[in-house]
């Protein structure tokens, strides 16, 4: 059965080009739509480090994120940006993973202080993770420990207009390279790592496929698939 | 491909089910997560999951120089930093015998202060959007970082001050602060009633908060709960009358207590530490002006300090309750043990647990955040 | 209980009071960001010119965030302590702190007001960046966390040294100063930061940062043995070394610079001799070369070339022409300055390697070059500056215008000369002051007033003694004038030395830079002095090579010609010390270690 | 309140042998007892001597002793005191008994002990994994694991290469010393 699906993904037909909008028209239409995308966007509400404390002030009514259109939200299913505020645990960056896949295309990252570009200043522990981008792809960074709230906007404002130059396409990376991304995610939490979202059907689905998205680790991720299964909590009874 | 290998998930038997509660959600307190077991929409069981913002302080902490740990510590409570940097320097000093010159000593007390009326700003602006209501947050937020203002202009830096260390503090007070510091509390105290106002006194919130978690005061004893938690239930304990450090033996202040114990009373009580607080601070600044001279001991330099060998156990009131240091030094250039007891690892992790058994699960958030509890402090 | 009362239950009108709200301006900050504040801690920005490369911020940044990297082009001078090496800042590590901001020994880091940086995935190397005075991005924002007096991790001041008061000192050739005890050794040792400029600078590249490492450990052992890794006189080096080391240091930028004369003095008076010669025995090979080395001199560069032979397995003999060993250390330098005794102990533990010297044996005068040649595999000469230069004024031949070399040197071995009343010493250098305060002791003994006058060419901003000289021979009751130049002895009647004529100096150099003074003919001054001493300079005595030999060797303006490692033109023979490099006992170990692993490595092939 | 302490101490130091008493301040108290005796002596702390707060307990690893150290920190709330009781069991295997009966706080510190330092606590409620759920390596806060090393094997670092530096090291200059080189 295994076998059978190996020779299936090696089968699977070369990605598709991306479509190309000759028509002057859509070109416009185009425009208008990251214009209306740069300027509408979701934040999903997950303070994954130290530098979260920076963004309420940045959310509320001092420095109002709210002006760029810019809200936070609750569920990955609705978000466009996850904000990598500080350093990553290896426990809180599976999480981050699984929450990236969940969200929805386009979607955006942000890495935030220090810590997610070279492991900041926890950079001898143990416990966290230490180039995000090893991890998932990233659209912006700021610097700082912890950025300004002031600095948070500058860097949300650069991914607006990244956005609108049509620049903001650093998703895509996750399907065109995701041997890359898996290979490392694998490397740090063993082999048997499975996430509940089939990212190789999405680039399928987005028409992303590269000769970069399959490798050694998507044959991996199929040999070690399990089927899913809700998940078990040990919970204990307690007596009071 | 992925559908044919979907199994029916098979469902327990009764209305029981176990849902992973965080650690990406609006309701939990930084990152921080819970399992529990429900019963419709009743908590029969929860189980508290940290770690996740594990970085093995404790570890690093070894790992480095005496002074270069001054820039670690503040970062194991993000929101209350100061009492983190006093508690490790007042370790340092007590095992190197320093003296700290009593101008640095005010001026400490002064940051902790300000440090717990930006954390009470912070934790009740939380506690209001988890109740729905929006405004005492944007207020209580934009009022704590009028404090990160005066913060950044004593220390140049708005979260992590790394200001205090071993031996006194980093700078003087620049021109004019006193002042501008008075203007800023007379501000926040013209502010108290608007927020009695829009949410402490409010009914949408004193319905809401009121007994959700109640513990009583031998519980609160038996689980080993501090600071304005454990007052909420009406003892009158607080470090820094108790076991006074710093010049708070000499300073004037009430230690407010409230007997309902519900996260209702914990609100409370943090409301009338911002007055007294404020009161601290007044007197701070009323006295500070006189007190001339150093505000910092020589130190050795850094790249060759070796601290005597010996162990100290620190204790210092944050605003989440007590909050503790145990050095260990064998005489090296590097600390040998370093533990950290910050007052939300009881808080997070039993006091939660228990209280959560019996409320409902929009409950949970309630109580995590009238704890006050710090992820951050739990994993460290 | 506080007294806020929430159980009222309010009132349905309540949401009126959102109407004291209508008048209150927004509290929201404009989109742009807004100015840190004064002393806010931004992105670094390093004053290149200040700044030395001394990586004193790499050591004490807490995330290893600080790279050093080399910069060709900048100035680099191992003697002045700068190093063509700048820090460049990792900010995916940087967390901001300050501490290389307090720590920093110049002075030219600081954290500015600059605090918004963001890039694209791809453009991450941006993080990596080298500050320079314009900041991050190139733009000017002013300075934020800045050096302070209150912040400084840099302790400026240097522990005290006990010396001799000028009264009772005068008195006496006991050694002035009193050297650290165990506490304030430990203290001094503390400030040090470890940046290796003194090791640099140091002629024989003394681990001087691994043996302050050490006295602050209180291990002196160990220190005594980085002592030796490099220098087998440092009893002598701890007490009248140059010290260029305390030149280049990086605390003396803007501070004291760490004692590391007298660091190197303690631990050497800290551990017994009998230690001493344990420790610098350790590393000797247990075989021996069947190779024989002679050495003509045992002044500091032949007994340190000595020292690094016969730990090589090497058969040494040195040949001395005075009756004790140490040549100008001994002879030259008084002993208030360096006691004989400590001298003695350095020679021992050499003597102790199994070094022999032949005392009272000159060479051209008891043994032949010749003789040596035959009987030796290689022969290294290091004769020493033992002439003095004169002045050839007129009237400089007169009996009583003595050489400061040879005052010395009578001085040292007891030999008695008519002590002059009043004396005048020409020069202003070390030498200088050593005969002027020398003869300042034997007046105050001999007559209970001092009348010592010096005259030297340089002004007193560039002047050559070491300014702790100049200001002890002035407590001593010697006068020193600056800027002038000697125009001719005054000799009265009788053949009787009465003084000496000096004339203002105008410039000591020409445009060229040689030396050429020139004098001011009006401003003429007359000193008088029943003697007077010329320490100008000193020279080498070569007769001993004899006629053959002299012509076979290379020479160039007078001195030997040799190769840079103290080869001379003729296979066999060897040259260094003072003879080689100029007078200096620090260069001279340098050049016995230098002219050591030449024989050495020649020997072995 | 000094003075009761001392009377209790003595009868203290009367029913329990092998234990040894300093005050380090007014505050804080130093007691070192045998690990047999630490229990009872927690218990006579808390039942006659009104400790009833536990403050923390700490572990120090000595492995050149072979030991772990435990200190058990408690708090009178009526003397305003601290005992900071130290004792010492054997590293291996590294098995003590729970006070969680006497102190219930004792179990978020057994349990992050257990975790950090692999002591395993008999008779405690949980000695569930708590925050190092994700980790399989061996107990981090023993001295014999190196984080450094172990992070330097684990991971990468960001490999920076801009352009200044191309520029330098054409013209012949470039990194001279990297942080890890010094570490000090």
């Amino acid at each position: 059965m295994k076998d059978i699906k190996k020779i299936e993904i090696i089968q699977r037909p070369p990605p598709p080009e991306p479509a190309r909008r000759t028509n002057p028209l859509a070109r416009v239409f185009d425009e208008l739509v990251r214009f209306c995308q740069s300027r509408s966007m979701f934040m999903l509400h997950y303070c994954t480090g130290c530098g979260a404390i920076e963004l309420p002030p940045a959310m509320t009514s001092r420095f109002d994120m709210e002006r760029l259109g810019i809200q936070p939200m609750v569920t990955p299913r609705q978000a466009d940006i996850l904000l990598v505020t500080g350093y990553v645990s290896v426990k809180t960056l599976k999480r981050i993973i699984l929450t990236y896949e969940q969200m929805p295309s386009p979607k955006y990252v942000i890495g935030i202080c220090s810590c997610t570009v070279n492991g900041g200043m926890y950079w001898q522990s143990y416990a966290t993770a230490k180039v995000l981008k090893d991890y998932i792809p990233v659209d912006v960074y700021i610097a700082g420990c912890m950025p300004r709230p002031e600095a948070v906007i500058s860097g949300l404002r650069a991914l607006m207009e990244d956005i609108r130059t049509g620049r903001g396409d650093a998703w895509k990376k996750y399907y065109q390279n995701y041997d890359f991304y898996l290979g490392n995610q694998q490397r740090l939490f063993g082999e048997k790592w499975q996430t509940p979202t089939d990212v190789i059907a999405e680039a399928h689905h987005y028409g992303m496929m590269t000769d970069q998205t399959l490798g050694e680790h998507t044959d991996l991720l199929e040999q070690n698939e399990v089927p899913l299964d809700a998940l078990r909590t040990r919970l204990k009874a307690r007596t009071e | 491909m992925r559908p044919e290998n979907y199994q029916a998930v098979n469902h327990p038997p009764s209305n029981e089910y176990e849902l992973n509660f965080g650690p990406n959600h609006p309701g939990i307190e930084g990152n921080y997560a819970f399992k529990v077991k429900l019963n419709g929409d009743r908590v029969l069981e929860a189980r508290a999951d940290g770690g996740y913002l594990h970085r093995g302080f404790e570890k690093l902490m070894e790992g480095r120089l005496w002074i270069q740990n001054i820039a670690l510590v503040p970062r194991i409570c993000v929101p209350d930093p100061v009492p983190m940097e006093v508690c490790y320097a007042l370790a340092i000093e007590e095992l190197c015998g320093l003296e700290v010159p009593e101008r640095a000593q005010w001026i400490r007390v002064m940051q902790l202060e300000m440090s717990r009326v930006a954390a009470h700003l912070f934790a009740f602006g939380g506690h209001a959007a988890t109740t729905g209501m929006y405004t005492p947050m944007f207020w209580g937020i934009a009022d704590r970082d009028l404090i990160l203002d005066r913060f950044e202009e004593l220390t140049g830096g708005r979260v992590y001050h790394i200001y205090n260390i071993p031996g006194g503090v980093r700078r003087d007070l620049p021109e004019g602060y006193l002042g501008r510091l008075s203007g800023l509390l007379d501000y926040l105290e013209s502010r108290l009633p608007d927020y009695d106002n829009l949410f402490f006194t409010n009914q949408v919130f004193v319905r809401r908060a009121r007994d959700v978690g109640t513990m009583t005061q031998a519980q609160a004893l038996k689980w080993g709960v501090t600071g304005p938690n454990l007052r909420a239930t009406g003892l009158a304990l607080d470090v820094r009358r108790d076991d006074p450090y710093l010049v708070y033996g000499r300073l004037e202040f009430d230690v407010p207590t409230e007997a309902g114990g519900d996260a209702l009373a914990r609100n409370l009580v943090r409301r009338s530490e911002l007055q007294q607080s404020i009161h601290i601070l007044r007197q701070v600044i009323d006295r500070l002006p006189e007190i001339d001279g150093p505000i910092r001991c020589p130190i050795p330099n850094p790249l060759a300090w070796n601290v005597p060998a010996g162990e100290a156990y620190t204790r210092v009131e944050s605003s989440k309750g007590e909050l503790a240091y145990y050095v260990v030094s064998t005489g090296g250039g590097k600390p040998y043990r370093v533990h950290v007891r910050g007052p939300s690892s009881m808080h997070a992790v039993q006091v939660l647990e228990r209280l959560a058994v019996g409320s409902r699960l929009e409950d949970i958030a309630q109580i995590m955040f009238s704890l006050d509890a710090c992820p951050p402090e739990v994993d460290r | 209980m506080s007294g806020i009362s929430y159980k009222s239950k309010g009132s349905i009108l309540n949401p009126l009071k959102n109407l004291a709200f209508l008048g209150r301006g927004s509290v929201t900050e404009p989109l742009e960001p807004r100015e840190a504040s004064a002393n806010y801690r931004g992105f670094h920005v390093n004053d290149w010119e200040l700044c030395i490369g001394c990586s004193t911020c790499q050591k004490v940044c807490d995330n290893a965030a600080i790279t050093m990297v080399k910069i060709p082009g900048l100035p680099e001078d191992p003697v002045k302590g700068v190093r063509n090496e700048r820090p460049a800042i990792d900010y995916g590590r940087c967390c901001w702190c300050g501490l290389c901001v307090d720590i920093c020994p110049t002075g030219s880091l600081a954290l500015s007001r600059e605090y918004v940086h963001t890039c694209r995935e791809d453009e991450l190397d941006s993080y990596f960046v080298l500050p320079d005075p314009n900041g991050i991005h190139g733009h000017y924002f002013p300075k934020g966390w800045d050096k302070s007096v209150d912040a400084d991790l840099v302790d400026l001041e240097r522990q005290p040294m006990t010396e001799m008061e000028s009264g009772e000192r005068i008195g006496s050739f006991a050694e002035i100063v009193a050297g650290y005890s165990d506490q304030q050794a430990i203290i001094e040792a503390s400030r040090c930061v470890q940046c290796g400029m003194c090791h640099d600078s140091c002629p024989t590249h003394m681990h001087a940062p691994e043996y302050i490492r050490a006295i602050w450990e209180g291990n002196l052992d160990e220190a005594v043995r980085q002592i030796y890794r490099t220098n087998p006189f440092s009893h002598i080096c701890g007490r009248v070394c140059t010290r260029r080391c305390e030149t280049a240091c990086s605390i003396g930028r803007r501070g004291d610079p760490v004692a590391i004369r007298w660091l190197k003095r303690y631990a050497m008076d800290s551990v017994s001799d009998e230690r001493v010669r344990e420790i610098a025995a350790e590393g000797k090979v247990d075989y021996l070369t069947g190779r024989k080395v002679a050495v003509i001199g045992a002044g500091p560069a032949g007994l340190t070339a000595a020292f690094d032979l016969v730990k090589k397995g090497h058969e040494v003999t040195v040949y001395e022409a005075l009756e004790k060993a140490g040549g100008m250390t001994r002879y030259g330098i008084p002993e208030y300055r360096l006691p004989y005794d400590r001298l003695d102990a350095d020679v021992a533990v050499i003597t102790s390697l199994g070094v022999g010297i032949r005392y009272n044996t000159r060479v051209g005068r008891d043994v032949t070059m010749q003789q040596l040649q035959q009987e030796y595999d290689a022969v290294l000469i290091a004769l020493g500056l033992q002439m003095g230069r004169s002045t050839r004024i007129p009237g400089s031949d007169h009996e009583n215008v003595r050489r400061s070399v040879e005052l010395l040197r009578m001085i040292t071995e007891g030999e008695k000369f008519d002590i002059p009343d009043s004396a005048v010493v020409i020069g202003g250098g070390n030498v200088a002051m050593d005969i002027a305060r020398s003869l300042a002791r034997l007046q105050r003994q001999a007559y209970g007033e001092v009348r010592v006058t010096v005259v030297a060419l340089e002004d007193f901003d560039h002047f050559l003694a070491d300014p702790e000289e100049v200001k002890e021979a002035r407590e001593e009751g010697v006068e020193i004038l600056d800027s002038r130049g000697p125009k001719g002895c005054v000799i009265d009647g009788q053949g009787e030395l009465q003084g000496l004529k000096t004339l203002g100096v105008l410039s000591i150099f020409d445009e060229k830079g040689r030396f050429a003074p020139s004098y001011d003919e009006s401003d003429e001054q007359f000193h008088p002095g029943h003697m007077v001493i010329e320490a100008i300079g000193q020279m080498t005595d070569t007769a001993l090579l004899g006629d053959k030999l002299t012509e076979q060797l290379e020479w160039n303006r007078g001195r030997l010609r040799v190769d840079e490692e103290g080869h001379t033109s003729v296979s066999w023979l060897w040259a260094a010390g003072d003879m080689v490099t100029g007078p200096d006992v620090v260069h001279a170990v340098a050049d016995g270690h230098r002219v050591a692993a030449s024989i050495d490595s020649t020997l072995a092939d | 309140m000094d003075k009761n302490l001392n009377v209790w101490l003595d009868n203290l130091l009367q029913e329990i042998e092998g234990i040894k008493f300093r005050r380090k301040s007014t505050r804080r108290v130093r007691i070192d007892v045998a690990m047999d005796a630490l229990p009872t002596l927690l218990e006579l702390l808390q039942g006659r001597a009104s400790y009833v707060h536990l403050s923390a307990i700490t572990c120090v690893d000595w492995p050149d002793d072979g030991e772990f150290e435990l200190v058990y920190h408690v708090w009178s709330y009526e003397t305003q005191s601290l005992v900071s009781a130290h004792t010492r069991i054997p590293r291996d295997p590294g098995v003590y008994l729970s006070i969680y009966d006497l102190y219930e706080p004792a179990a978020f510190f057994e349990r992050d002990i257990h975790e950090m330092f692999g002591v395993f606590f008999e008779g405690s409620p949980d000695m569930e994994k708590f925050i190092l759920t994700e980790w399989d390596g061996p107990p981090p806060m023993r001295k014999e694991f190196d984080s450094e090393a172990f992070v330097n094997q684990q991971f990468e670092w960001q490999p920076y290469h801009p352009d200044w530096l191309k520029e330098l090291e054409e013209e012949g200059g470039g990194v001279t010393t990297r942080p890890e080189d010094i570490r000090w």
